[in-house]
């Protein structure tokens, strides 16, 4: 036989008012299983409090029903409180009978009555409370980061500042990412190279972080502050360890026609091959798919160059198997494909680029050191026009419905500059909206227009046709003036929308983490928690969660740091004990729970049963993980045979309390 | 169900919660002290979605003569995809209710932000007017469970 | 003899509402029938069959045998029980009606169901003889015969109308009471129509099922046959075939919690249910087969062992009719005397 | 003659497999007493084959459910499935209830069942036999013989059948057939829909108070494969042996029909057991049919792998006010 005990709080006259809380007291005192009730000015006071934890002593209660604020208020006061005097906490149940009764009703009588109410509907869940005991897991006290762009490397070097050993598995043979490709950043103009060079240099010298370059991950499993990663490390038959980036052997290489992806295929570099100078790892890695030695067995030029010895044709890929407490990903991004938009004629003249081909040709690094030359003929051009939302805010049939939100910066940076370096060449800008917020980037924009005198047109580009002269007629409409448009050009600039990287919605299923429909990671709370996704222990830094420049990467990047090391800095996670678990001997198997999980905290095993006529049977069943479940209770209401269901809310429990109000 | 002294017919109402919007915009409304009726009763739950259809039944059962689900706005669940299952669910039950002749209007889902106290109580006051209009649930009564 | 036509039924019942609620068939939208309270109006059917027997009358699908009013810690307890005024059942045909003595066996024997003795007590059976008897009947089988029901008055179905007689005290003075003024004919209507049910029911496809070989002893003989398995692999274990069976009397008490306490109620259980074996220390009957074999050896061989060798069916052959996958007590005997033969 | 040539083949294949042993059992339709009440059954042997196996126009019963027990078993079954039951096959499968690959699927035609209480209902009884001849059934009775035409006869579901197209099966015999979008089957749920609530209310009153709560619904239904039914569950808080209250009635079936919603295959076995004649497919087809306007067309069974719509969703579902908004009050 339980024994319950009733407190009601007068909360002053907050509730007392109101509600006559002697009543309510004296009326709850009279039901089942209740040995005490009372109503005190102050239950959240400290001699209120006292008050509970003496009766629970004295009367040796085995659930508690207090009368009060909002459970959101003061719940965890009075669970605390139990606790102390050693009842379970979750024996403990709150009757709101303050927002939800004496502030929103004037007369005493109906107010009184409903706090009754609401008193038995507390006392009906309490009866059928089980103590529930929150689960531990360990925090494995290392972090992995997915992606080794601007926003990887950011939030490495902030985890390892906090003293926390970092990965970082990037799948390219050196990190730095799409910033590397960048020539300068707006709205400051200062060179990319400049600002991200140095923190790449950091995590390599960094004795916490260590750098999975050419790598990828290949299976996941665990979870929050138990990860367990398989990484694949790509052989790229140099031997880092020996390696020492001298590069001769890319400069003897003799397959020279290799198209150079660092400068988007505008140059060419060798088979064996450093991305680029300032390459982290600066390792040689030797491009399996022209390399004549690993093809057809013949040269071997590199390894008679190299003097350290660290060309390695046997290399296969490996796999390194590390525990996790954490995992970002930072799979950034890449621009869309330009060439399905035949108007734009990307496909038919070499004159139309994409902008980040331009960053490459106006770069000293590119394939032109840095003077901007026509890729068809290398002659100055003299009329360019940008295009922009190329991809960007269409219909779902054409591109992307959302905003890439960089292009508008810069190209507003890259008109600027070709002003700057070449006055007597004309640029046109063709928009749909200039979309500027952010810091000093208005003003930037405004520089571009009125200072440099670039020609911005709102309207679209109806069609770009390469003409025999070489030029390039770009046929557009002036939605201001009203007119069409052909401007004879030398060049056309095409602003391509951003999308994921392709191998995010993969790496997003070994995850369980949520996608939305533009392969973006979904975030835990669009607005109070942006940088975690809704399952724990995965953080999302930089454009993988959403279109970002640089200077919100960076801070999307340490805020998912802080993130992190909030999580690793604790020895042992305690989970919410309110978590579904599923009934063996009833659940069918179907999955149907699983596939509405939003965190994964559902697996299935085979297990073995002892029929009752002593026969054993082998049959899937449902297990729900503590440690991942977060207690929604979505699965158990999809378990046709209500195998699953939820501590703290159980079916039975809800069912007491709709029994108690409706009565 | 409960006739009042005076024989005029006071509905017993109850409202599904979710914790983290609907709950909170409810107690914003107590905050701001604005008023609905005493007879709708506020049962707390983790999220929209853990609310199975069998317990809209069983209220109706016990005597009740509206039922409310109230979640978090579409997109904003605490659990990221919640309230979509409880949309569907909702939709599907309560259209088979309307099929079997059981007042559609008896039932509601409404998306009641943490923000939205004066939503919630406005939401409340109109179901209230609703139900009493139609007067007691007798289609899917159980006359078991009538005093 | 008395006689009454088809055309006047109407106001022969009419006259008999006015002593008592009569009971009548009546067809509903599904194209079966079932029993209403007749008044003005009612037309009675015309099939063979009422789908689910007589036997709700007096012992109904769920029936309160208790309440308990709770009033916070205060406990009542309430007896639902009021006294029933007379009733007839009228056109029950000679399977139901040999029905109620099988189902008295238990229900009035020591300790007697009052409840169900209530209801019997205040009871009236109009029988009916049949004269278009189905291929699913095989009351013969038990002795049967559809053309001399039993009864309290019974109605013997020629061309254009009934010959009716009383057979009990109970029957005479009903039909005195309500003093309907029936035509007189000589007996030789009513034996033509009994000679002429006797000969379809000769030709009939189960005219010749076979009991000899079942009956009170012969538990050992049959429990442990091998065909058990198969008889019973196609079994959904639902409950048709006892929810329609007019013989079947197993029951189980539930409580029901109201809003202002417990309600103690009885239902009708399938042996064919899983859990209807089900006790604290687990269930004696694991298996289908299980459950499928004590419904029929219960029927053909343990009721005749308790009582005096009388079989526990009637061969209504509703269940024959219904059974979803047509698995059925007359497909039963003939497979555990194939050999036999 | 066309069922006979298909039953011989059928038999000729069982044995067969039976021989070669890529099957230990085979489950089909088992002779009854009067022509129409076959039973399923499972055969091992040639010699049982001969002796009782049967295909005809009455052999109704879906035995896709029944794999969910035999699959389990030791050794391969060969299963007959017509091209509704495959569909259940197909929703068994993704559920992960059945072992798919202890079964040896044989597609075979089916021109639509005879419902055996129509030929009662148009007063034929006493029933000794029943012959095909070509469009007709010549029914022999205690009281003479007549002829009725299949067409008349034809099982309601059979009449608006979803699909004669197999989805599942490792080997067919005939023809495979094609869906039929046009089948109509939604015919009688927008005629519902259109009444008045009152009506719709007095007429599932009517219907559904007949209900005995014999579970023959419950138990034949393919989707109907939990370990333990809440019904049946005294913990569910929801268990109940008999409807003691009309809301009772309407609460079982109303779950029933929830929580098959989505997966049900649509294969009318529900109302074709039910004793009283309750049409309760009407309850699964008003969800297959607000499934299929509100989220798109869907048909559980159809393969493996889609998610069912009660456990996806898109961002601009309907709301549950269209529930308020559409049809007549």
């Amino acid at each position: 036989m339980q024994r319950i005990g009733v407190f009601v709080c007068h909360c002053g006259t907050n509730i007392a008012g109101t509600v006559d809380t002697k009543a309510v007291a004296e009326a709850l005192g009279r039901e089942q299983c209740v040995v005490f009730a009372t109503d005190y000015t102050y239950m959240c006071s400290e001699s209120g409090q006292n008050l509970i934890k003496d009766t629970i002593k004295n009367e040796k209660l085995t659930g508690v029903v207090v009368c009060s604020c909002s459970p959101r208020m003061h719940e965890t006061t009075f669970r605390k409180a139990a606790a102390s005097v050693g009842l379970n906490p979750y024996m403990v149940e709150i009757a709101n009978i303050r927002e939800q009764c004496s502030w929103i009703h004037k007369d005493k009588v109906e107010a009184t009555e409903k706090a009754i109410i609401l008193g038995r509907a507390a006392i009906a869940k309490v009866l059928l409370n089980t103590p529930l005991t929150a689960g531990e897991s360990p925090v494995v006290k290392r972090a992995l980061v997915i992606g080794g762009g601007i926003a990887g490397i950011q939030t490495a070097l902030d985890i390892a500042e906090a003293g926390f050993e970092v990965d970082i598995v990037e799948k390219k043979p050196t990190i730095g990412g799409k910033m590397t490709q960048i020539d300068k950043t707006f709205p400051t103009l200062d060179c990319a190279a400049c600002i991200l060079t140095p923190k790449m240099v950091d995590c390599a010298q960094n004795e916490k972080i260590k750098i999975y370059s050419y790598s990828e991950v290949d299976s996941v499993s665990g979870f929050v502050g138990n990860f367990t990663v398989k990484i694949k490390r790509k052989a790229r038959f140099v031997d880092e360890t020996k390696c020492t980036g001298c590069g001769l052997c890319t400069e003897k290489c003799p397959m020279k026609n290799v198209p150079n992806e660092f400068n988007l295929g505008m140059d060419n570099r060798r088979a064996i091959y450093i991305p680029f100078a300032q390459a982290v790892p600066k390792v040689a890695t030797i491009d399996p798919d022209h390399c004549n030695m690993l093809k057809n067995g013949k040269c071997g030029v590199c390894s008679k160059v190299c003097t350290a010895g660290a060309i390695d044709y046997k290399q296969t890929d490996t796999f390194v198997e590390e525990k996790y407490g954490a995992i970002v990903v930072a799979t950034g991004f890449n621009p869309i494909d330009v060439s399905k938009y035949g108007e734009y004629a990307y496909d038919q003249s070499k004159d139309v680029i994409t902008s980040l081909e331009f960053e490459r040709l106006t770069n000293a690094a590119g394939p032109t050191s840095g003077t901007l030359l026509r890729p068809s003929d290398g002659k100055h051009p003299h009329t360019i026009v940008f295009v922009q939302c190329v991809g960007s805010r269409c219909t779902p049939e054409r591109g992307k419905q959302y905003c890439s939100k960089i292009c508008c910066m810069y190209t507003a940076k890259h008109a600027m500059l070709t002003r700057e370096k070449y006055p007597d060449t004309e640029v046109y800008v063709f928009y749909i909206d200039v979309r500027t917020p952010g810091k000093n980037f208005d003003e930037f924009y405004r520089r571009a227009v009125e200072d440099y005198g670039v020609h911005y047109i709102k309207g679209a580009v109806g069609k770009v046709s390469p003409q025999a002269d070489g030029t390039l007629d770009v046929q557009a409409s002036d939605l201001i003036m009203n007119e069409q448009l052909h401007i004879k050009a030398d060049l056309v600039v095409l602003a391509a929308a951003i999308e994921p990287d392709k191998s995010a919605r993969p790496l997003a299923t070994k995850l369980t983490a949520s996608m939305d429909t533009n392969d973006f990671f979904t975030e835990a709370h669009p607005k109070l928690r942006p940088v975690e996704s809704p399952t724990a222990g995965i953080f999302l830094s930089g454009v993988c969660q959403g279109p970002k420049d640089i200077p919100e990467t960076v801070s999307q990047a340490s805020a998912c740091a802080a993130k992190v090391i909030g999580l690793l800095v604790k020895d042992k996670l305690t989970c919410n004990p309110c978590v579904a678990h599923s009934n063996e001997m009833m659940c069918n198997g179907c999955s149907q729970c699983a596939n509405v999980c939003p965190y994964g905290a559902i697996t299935y095993v085979e297990k073995e049963f002892r029929m009752p006529d002593r026969t054993t049977k082998v049959r899937r069943v449902a297990s729900v993980n503590p440690a991942v479940c977060q207690g929604c209770g979505a699965c158990t209401v999809t378990c046709p045979s209500g195998a699953m269901d939820l501590f703290g809310f159980s079916n039975n429990q809800i069912m007491a309390e709709v029994d108690a109000i409706c009565k | 169900m409960q006739m009042s002294e005076n024989e005029k017919f006071v509905p017993t109402i109850v409202a599904f919660c979710c914790n983290w919007c609907s709950y909170a915009g409810a107690d914003l409304s107590g905050t701001n002290r604005l008023q609905y009726p005493a007879n709708v009763k506020i049962i707390r739950v983790p999220c929209s979605c853990r609310v199975n259809p069998m317990f809209i039944l069983r209220a109706f059962q016990r005597g009740a003569d509206g039922v409310i689900l109230c979640g978090c706005h579409p997109g904003d669940c605490h659990y990221t995809s919640g309230n979509f299952y409880a949309r569907r669910r909702m939709t599907l039950l309560f259209s088979m209710l309307d099929y079997l002749g059981i007042e559609r209007n008896r039932t509601r889902v409404e998306w009641v932000s943490a923000a939205e106290g004066a939503k919630f109580a406005a939401t409340m006051n109109s179901f209230a007017e609703e139900i009493t209009k139609l007067g007691p649930n007798r289609r899917l009564e159980d006359l078991r469970c009538k005093k | 003899m008395k006689y009454i036509a088809k055309s006047d039924l109407n106001l022969f019942l009419a006259a008999a509402a006015k002593a008592m609620k009569v009971y009548v068939p009546v067809d509903n939208t599904s194209g079966k029938a079932d029993y209403k309270l007749w008044s003005e109006g009612t037309v009675v059917s015309g099939a063979l069959h009422t789908t689910r027997s007589a036997k709700d009358f007096f012992f109904p699908q769920t029936e309160n045998l208790v309440e308990f009013k709770i009033d916070h810690k205060k406990i009542d307890i309430i007896d639902p029980r009021e006294e029933r005024e007379n009733f007839a059942i009228f056109g029950v045909r000679a399977c139901d009606v040999r029905s109620f003595d099988i189902l008295d066996r238990v229900f009035l024997s020591e300790p007697v169901d009052t409840y169900y003795k209530n209801r019997r007590e205040h009871s009236l059976i109009i029988s009916m003889s049949c004269d278009h008897p189905h291929e699913t009947c095989f009351c013969s089988a038990f002795g049967i015969d559809s053309s001399e029901p039993a009864g309290d008055v019974v109605f013997t179905t020629a061309a254009e109308g009934y010959y009716v007689s009383a057979k009990t005290e109970k029957g005479e003075k009903f039909l005195a009471d309500i003093g309907y003024a029936f035509e007189e004919k000589d007996e030789s209507g009513a034996e033509e129509a009994k000679a002429k049910t006797k000969e379809i029911m000769a030709r009939l496809p189960l005219a010749k099922l076979e009991t000899s070989a079942f009956g009170a002893g012969k538990t050992k003989e049959f429990f442990n046959r091998p065909e058990w398995s198969e008889l019973s692999e196609a079994c959904l274990g639902c409950g048709t075939c006892t929810f329609v069976c007019p013989t079947c009397q197993c029951y189980d008490i539930r409580d029901f919690k109201t809003n202002t306490g417990v309600r103690r109620f009885r239902c009708w259980d399938s042996c064919m249910y899983s859990d209807f074996t089900k006790m604290a220390g687990g269930n004696p009957r694991l298996t289908q087969k299980e459950r499928f074999r004590q419904r029929f050896m219960h029927k053909l061989v343990y009721y005749p062992e308790n009582n005096d060798g009388i079989f526990g069916c009637v061969g209504c052959g509703r269940c024959l009719a219904s059974c979803p996958i047509h698995m059925n007590i007359v497909k039963v005997m003939k497979k555990l005397t194939e050999e036999s033969k | 003659m066309q069922e006979i040539t298909v039953k011989e083949t059928m038999v000729k294949r069982a044995k067969e497999l039976l021989a070669d042993g890529t099957v230990t059992r085979v489950i089909g339709w088992k002779a009854g007493e009067f022509a129409y009440d076959s039973t399923p059954a499972v055969f091992e042997s040639a010699e049982e084959i001969d002796k009782d196996f049967v295909y005809d126009g009455f052999c109704a019963a879906n035995v896709s459910k029944y794999l969910v027990k035999e699959s389990a078993k030791e050794g391969k079954i060969l299963a007959f499935l017509k091209p509704c039951d495959t569909f259940s096959l197909n929703q068994l499968t993704a559920e992960h209830r059945v072992n798919r690959d202890n079964i040896y699927v044989i597609g075979i035609p089916c021109e639509g069942k005879a419902d055996v209480n129509k030929i009662k209902s148009s007063g034929i009884d006493g029933i000794t036999g029943i012959e095909e001849d070509g469009d007709n059934y010549v029914v022999k009775t205690v009281y003479g013989d007549s002829t009725v035409a299949k067409a008349d006869v034809t099982a309601d579901r059979c009449l608006t059948c979803k699909s004669k197209h197999h989805v599942v099966y490792d080997e067919l015999i005939g023809e495979d057939g094609e869906d039929n979008p046009d089948c109509g089957r939604f015919d009688l749920v927008k005629k519902l829909e259109e009444m008045t609530s009152e009506e719709r209310f007095e007429f599932w009153r009517g219907e559904l108070s007949r209900c005995i709560r014999c579970n023959a619904c419950r138990n034949v239904c393919p989707a109907c494969t939990c370990e333990q039914c809440v019904f049946d569950n005294p913990n569910s808080g929801v268990a109940q042996k008999a409807a003691a209250d009309s809301f009772e009635e309407k609460n079982f079936h109303i779950i029933r029909a929830f929580h098959v919603a989505g997966r049900c295959t649509d294969c009318g076995e529900c109302s074709r057991v039910c004793p009283e004649h309750i049409p309760l497919h009407l309850l699964n087809r008003k969800f297959i049919k607000d499934i299929d306007e509100l989220y798109g067309d869907y048909t559980a069974g159809t393969d493996t792998e889609s998610r069912h719509p009660l456990t996806s969703y898109t961002f601009g579902d309907a709301e549950p006010s269209v529930v308020h908004e559409r049809g007549v009050e």
